[in-house]
């Protein structure tokens, strides 16, 4: 990177940038993104725009600072996908600083202090995200309602004030809000209910959470897409959900009532978004073809264990680290012969 | 006929742009103002010149001689008169000199006295492989290793397969086509030649389906003695190991070579190359080149080699441009060369003119894999990269760096742009020099402890010879006399020389 | 009572384990000793202040010298020895000399009054020629360790760079003067 | 039995030695920086821990608790430590060749970590029986070998990442340290195990 550009073989090139899988990647999370206004308010839009805000300021400083020209780095829209998979992992109502402290240190510590794009161990916005569920736990378990559920709506007017000033002119913030799906399932399960009590909240939908299960197929849709542009492969998102779905189906049959179904499984929490959009992180997977899998399925397994026996109610930030901690090691136990080798 | 395909991994479908110079008729090129032979055309160590500045050579004489096994003559390929032994540009990636043999030609083209061998069949296959050798003959596919290597190997160990590669994967380049459509008869009848010299059970003619003249012109001459195979299209298929994988299925170990499974391969220049050297007797003084690219008229010639690449880019019609670059070879492999006054050497197949190479900043690699997914060589390019990066040489010996055929596949679909290929060669280099460096002290520990053996027991017959210290000493002050003259004669020579070099400065 | 009996009991253990750890650990120190020396480029040329290569290894080994006192190994083998011994990458220390591209001994014949002084300082043997006679260095044997150009009397040998396969690069007569003077 | 896999894993994941308990941690930022080394290092962990764990145990309550001598027991422990690992030393290549090969090299120094020390020292407040002393002594090693060869394959990654000159170095591990350790919270709450 730092010597002089060299003519030398081959000659031709692919039309493929880095900026160009970047901006393909944001196209396909639009319609997830749009899902989630509708169902959940303009709370999701206004932390995205925020958050995109906030990460291409800082990538900007810390560009400047590290004297790293710019212009090409600012554009490779790598933050601006970083950003973007933050903001959907917070929650609509959560405050303002919230979204900075965790863009900062996705952008500063999990990003730049590694070297920049493509040298980040751990996943950016994962990162990000359970340090601010680490530090501030309230703030994030407090979910709106969706749509279909409540007849109160808080507004672009209030959900703008709720995220800035923490107030709302709705009264009763509670008539809005209340846990995820998996919150409330995890925390009614410790409480000696059966599953399919819980199941009879309102909080469910047929699949997963109310509402979060559309947004659930938005991300497939999106993912599909990616699946069809070759900017993904297919190995990864195929292998996790299988994995968690084989796991899950397992635990089901043998108690269906303490373990979650299968379906539910892939419905809820941000299992759809990990699977096509986390997981895929190509500078944070495995590189190996047999890497991948054990990559992928690592995390379907961590997930599972987490969600089901853990403390935390969605373990897959936390699987996602963990994997990222063991690719470097994965990669060197994975080596595959070479031609000729056999 | 009815032989099992195979696929090599990896690989890309890139578009061939062959039918810009594929479908016209190859022309013969005329003389150049003069003829540029490097001694060294092949892979070994380089030929030892034969004649002197002045002296007259005819057309198809041996100027150079070969040294070594590893090793073949160089002839001159036109008569004329020798007028420079000296260091000329020759095609090398760094746009290093090499020694050459410079001719300039007089016009009247007149053959040395040239012997054929007829009824090769009746021959031994060891002097086959001489009449192979004498003519100069190398692999005309890229590498230029010598032709009678890989045939003796043929003889000393049994050969399954004959292999003639007629798979030209890189883009652009057709001069291996046009070749076979038109001489297929010297092909077929130098195949049965090789096959002949190593005694293969099974001889193989290879082509990809994207040249279905070539193929239905050899079709036409061969008998149930040679299988033609039509490939489907992928590059690197032309790669030695990935051809004798996508074929036979089989793969060549690494750090082996293909006769270890007893396969040999050559080119279909090398076949039609080695029939004219026995049936007629003439040496390997010409190659079909294809000049292609960004030109008016992209076509085939027929080249002698060491033609300047100026001259057969001026018979197509080439004019100077800013922005353009001349590449020797294909644009997946071949490499930029700075001047055109180069010469077309034995392993030139290609001369192309492109204005759209490479040019994108390296950004940093995001790990992607993509690269992982194309190389041929089943390598973690990646992996690679990274190490070349760090200098862990260890660690790229480790990840099989020297299986790498810098086909340059990784390097085509990074989304990076990282220049792949060029990190592996730097490092290639790299690791060849440490080597050198560690043999160099090896060598000098042994000598640096004998040397400590042999003072140690100089002071110990010293010892010994207590008595005649009263001559050593006497001995002693002889030498410092005459050493201390020395110095006082050297200086007042010392100052005289830097007189007469301040003289010869002004 | 019983506790002291316990550590006066621990004391003898350990004291047997002591004793007995420091045969192997001798051997231990050898064999790194040997892995150190096989990474340094034996020059001989004693510009990290030991008389070899090998002693410095030792010196290494016994913790008096620091790895970044080699200048013909240059940051390759500072970088090797860091790997093998755990230790942090340093630059070279200057204290010990430059490193640069390997150059090698080079008599100006002219000069040379055939003192034979090169000749016993060369730890490798690679000047070759008798008392009164024209000496010449052997360019495939030459290590570049410079120990012959402090004893010569007319100052006529010069270090000279080297080309890929080790031979000598022909300087004009302007640098080989300037080279000399130097 | 259920029991013992419980042990293992809580001792190997959930209060893992390096991340969560931080004793590990200098150790294993001591071996990482060669792959072999911190494979041998593994192996000598995993082989030493069990093995001083069961021991140290025994020896506390059938010898320091019926004597009253529960203030010995940090001289006690290093000395058996100490011990162990010497005469594993020297046995070891009577057990098995090619394992001796790869473990006597470390055998002193996993003798003097705090790693091992310190796993005694857990042990003997979480009051285990004997046999959940073995489970206790293989999942910490078992933990500190994950760790340990994250890292060293972490390090390797790190080597030739363009990280800011300020941060290159021991800091940018302690920081990927500090990462993982964050992401092994995820697991807090899994095993209650008393």
């Amino acid at each position: 990177m730092n010597e002089v550009v060299q003519i030398s073989s081959p000659h031709i090139h692919l039309t493929a940038s880095v900026s160009k899988v970047m901006r393909q990647v944001v196209y396909a999370l639009i319609p997830g993104i749009l899902l989630s206004v509708w169902i959940f308010g303009w709370g999701t839009l206004i932390h995205c725009l925020l958050a995109v805000f906030f990460a291409l300021t800082l990538e900007a400083i810390i560009l400047h600072l590290r004297k790293r020209p710019l212009q090409m780095f600012l554009y490779d829209g790598s933050a601006v996908v970083t950003a973007l998979l933050f903001a959907l992992t917070i929650s609509p109502f959560a405050p303002w600083w919230l979204n900075l402290i965790g863009i900062c240190f996705a952008i500063v510590v999990a990003k730049h202090m590694y070297g920049g794009l493509g040298y980040n161990m751990f996943n950016p916005a994962m990162a990000g995200y359970i340090f601010v569920l680490i530090c501030f736990p309230a703030e994030l378990t407090v979910w709106p309602l969706a749509k279909s559920i409540s007849d109160v709506h808080a507004g672009f007017a209030d959900t703008f004030s709720i995220i800035f000033s923490g107030q709302s002119s709705i009264t009763g913030i509670d008539g809005l809000s209340g846990a995820t799906a998996l919150d409330y399932m995890k925390s009614q399960l410790s409480g000696m209910a059966m599953v399919s009590e819980i199941r009879t909240s309102p909080l469910f939908g047929s699949l997963g959470g109310k509402g979060s299960e559309w947004i659930a197929c938005a991300w497939i849709a999106g993912g599909v897409w990616l699946l069809l542009q070759r900017i993904i492969k297919w190995q990864m998102p195929v292998i996790f959900i299988a994995t968690l779905f084989i796991i899950s189906l397992l635990f089901y049959w043998s108690d269906a009532n303490i373990y979650l179904s299968p379906v539910f499984n892939l419905f809820a929490g941000g299992t759809m978004l990990a699977a096509f959009f986390i997981v895929t992180d190509p500078v944070t997977a495995s590189t190996t073809p047999k890497g991948r899998l054990i990559y992928a399925s690592g995390i379907g397994v961590i997930t599972y264990v987490i969600r089901t026996w853990g403390g935390y109610p969605d373990g897959i930030a936390f699987a996602v680290l963990i994997m990222n901690a063991s690719v470097p090691l994965i990669d060197n136990c994975t080596r595959p012969k070479a031609f000729g080798e056999k | 006929m009815n032989r099992e395909l195979h696929s090599f991994p990896g690989g890309l479908r890139i578009t061939t742009h062959k039918e810009l110079s594929n479908d016209k008729i190859s022309i013969i090129t005329p003389l150049p103002d003069r003829i540029i032979l490097p001694l060294q055309q092949h892979i070994g160590t380089p030929a030892e010149p034969l004649v002197k500045i002045g002296d007259k050579v005819l057309k198809g004489q041996i100027i150079a001689r070969a040294t070594g096994y590893v090793s073949v003559p160089v002839h001159a390929t036109t008569s004329g008169r020798i007028i420079d032994i000296g260091d000329y540009s020759v095609p090398d990636s760094l746009g290093l000199k090499a020694p050459c043999i410079v001719i300039e030609p007089d016009g009247d083209d007149i053959w040395f006295d040239i012997k054929s061998t007829e009824n090769f069949e009746s021959v031994d296959p060891k002097a086959l492989q001489n009449v192979i050798r004498e003519a100069g003959i190398v692999g005309l596919g890229g590498a230029g290793f010598p032709a009678h290597v890989k045939l003796k190997e043929g003889t000393e160990s049994a050969v399954d397969t004959l292999i003639i590669n007629g798979v030209e994967c890189e883009p652009h380049i057709s001069c291996d086509d046009r070749l076979i459509r038109e001489k297929p008869a010297y092909i077929v009848a130098g195949t049965r030649m090789i096959r002949h010299a190593v005694q293969a059970k099974h001889c193989v003619i290879a082509l990809e389906e994207d040249m279905p003249e070539a193929f239905e012109a050899l079709e036409r001459l061969i008998d149930d003695d040679i299988e033609l195979i039509k490939l489907p299209v992928k590059y690197p298929q032309g790669g030695e190991r990935q051809l004798i994988k996508a074929l036979t299925g089989k793969e060549v170990p690494s750090g082996g070579l293909p006769i270890h499974i007893g396969i040999v391969m050559h080119n279909v220049g090398t076949a039609a190359a080695a029939y004219r050297a026995v049936t007629r007797g003439e040496p390997l003084i010409s190659r079909y080149v294809t000049v292609t690219g960004e030109l008016p008229d992209p076509r085939n010639l027929q080249v002698l080699i060491g033609t300047p690449v100026r001259h057969c880019a001026d018979l197509c019609g080439y004019q100077e441009k800013e922005g353009e670059v001349i590449i020797l070879g294909g644009p997946m492999m071949g490499m930029h060369v700075q001047n055109m006054h180069i010469p077309i050497i034995k392993t030139t197949n290609c001369v192309l003119v492109s204005s759209t190479f490479n040019r994108n900043p390296e950004m940093p690699c995001i790990r992607c894999g993509e690269c992982v997914d194309v190389c041929p060589a089943e390598l973690l390019p990646q992996q690679l990269y990274w190490h070349a990066r760090s200098r862990n040489y260890e660690r790229l010996r480790e990840y099989h760096l020297f299986d790498c055929i810098e086909c340059g596949c990784c390097a085509y679909v990074c989304p990076s742009n990282i220049r792949l290929v060029q990190y592996y060669r730097k490092a290639k280099k790299e690791i060849a020099q440490e080597e050198r460096a560690r043999r160099g002290a090896d060598h000098a520990l042994q000598r640096f402890i004998a040397r400590n053996e042999r003072l140690e027991r100089e002071m110990q017959e010293q010892h010994d010879k207590k008595d005649g210290m009263s001559d050593n000493i006497e001995q002693e002050t002889d030498k410092r006399a005459y050493i201390q003259s020395a110095v006082e004669r050297t200086k007042a020579k010392r100052e005289q020389l830097k007189k007469t070099d301040s003289g010869t400065d002004e | 009572m019983s506790g002291v009996l316990i550590i006066l009991l621990l004391a003898a253990g350990i004291g047997i384990f002591i004793v007995n750890n420091k045969h192997p650990d001798t051997r231990d120190q050898e064999r790194l000793v040997d892995m150190i020396d096989s990474l340094l480029p034996q020059t001989q040329c004693e510009k990290c202040g030991y008389s070899g290569c090998r002693p410095y290894a030792e010196a290494i080994v016994r913790n008096q010298a620091d790895i970044n006192q080699c200048p013909p190994g240059g940051q390759h083998t500072i970088r090797q020895l860091a790997y093998l011994l755990g230790r942090d990458i340093k630059p070279l220390n200057p204290a010990y000399g430059k490193s640069g591209p390997k150059t090698i001994a080079w008599i100006d014949e002219d000069i040379c009054i055939g003192c034979i002084k090169c000749i016993h300082a060369c730890p490798v043997d690679a000047i070759a020629g008798a008392l009164q006679q024209m000496h010449t260095v052997i360019a495939e044997l030459c290590t570049g360790c410079e120990l012959c150009i402090a004893p010569c009397p007319v100052d006529c040998i010069s270090m000279v760079l080297t080309n890929r396969a080790g031979h000598r690069i022909k300087l004009k007569p302007e640098t080989r003067s300037a080279q000399v003077s130097s | 039995m259920s029991d013992f896999i419980l042990i293992i894993f809580s001792a190997a994941l959930v209060n893992n030695i390096v991340v969560e308990q931080i004793i590990g941690a200098d150790p294993a930022l001591a071996f990482m920086r060669k792959m072999d080394v911190a494979t041998g290092m593994s192996c000598t962990m995993i082989i030493l821990l069990p093995l001083v764990t069961v021991c140290a145990y025994a020896i506390d309550t059938f010898l320091l608790i019926p004597l009253g001598l529960q203030y010995l027991n940090l001289l006690v422990f290093v000395s058996v430590i100490l011990l162990l690992a010497w005469s594993l030393k020297l046995w070891a290549h009577r057990i098995n060749q090619k394992l001796a090969g790869r473990i006597i090299i470390f055998l002193p120094l996993a003798g003097i970590n705090t790693t091992v020390l310190g796993t005694l020292l857990l042990n003997q407040q979480l009051a285990h029986g004997m046999f959940t002393s073995l489970a206790f002594g293989l999942g910490a090693a078992l933990g500190f070998s994950l760790i340990l060869l994250m890292l060293t394959a972490i390090n390797e990654r790190l080597e030739v990442a363009d990280v800011p000159a300020p941060f290159r170095g021991m800091s940018i591990t302690l920081i990927t340290l500090a990462l993982i350790s964050m992401a092994f919270l995820g697991f807090t709450g899994l095993i209650n195990v008393k």
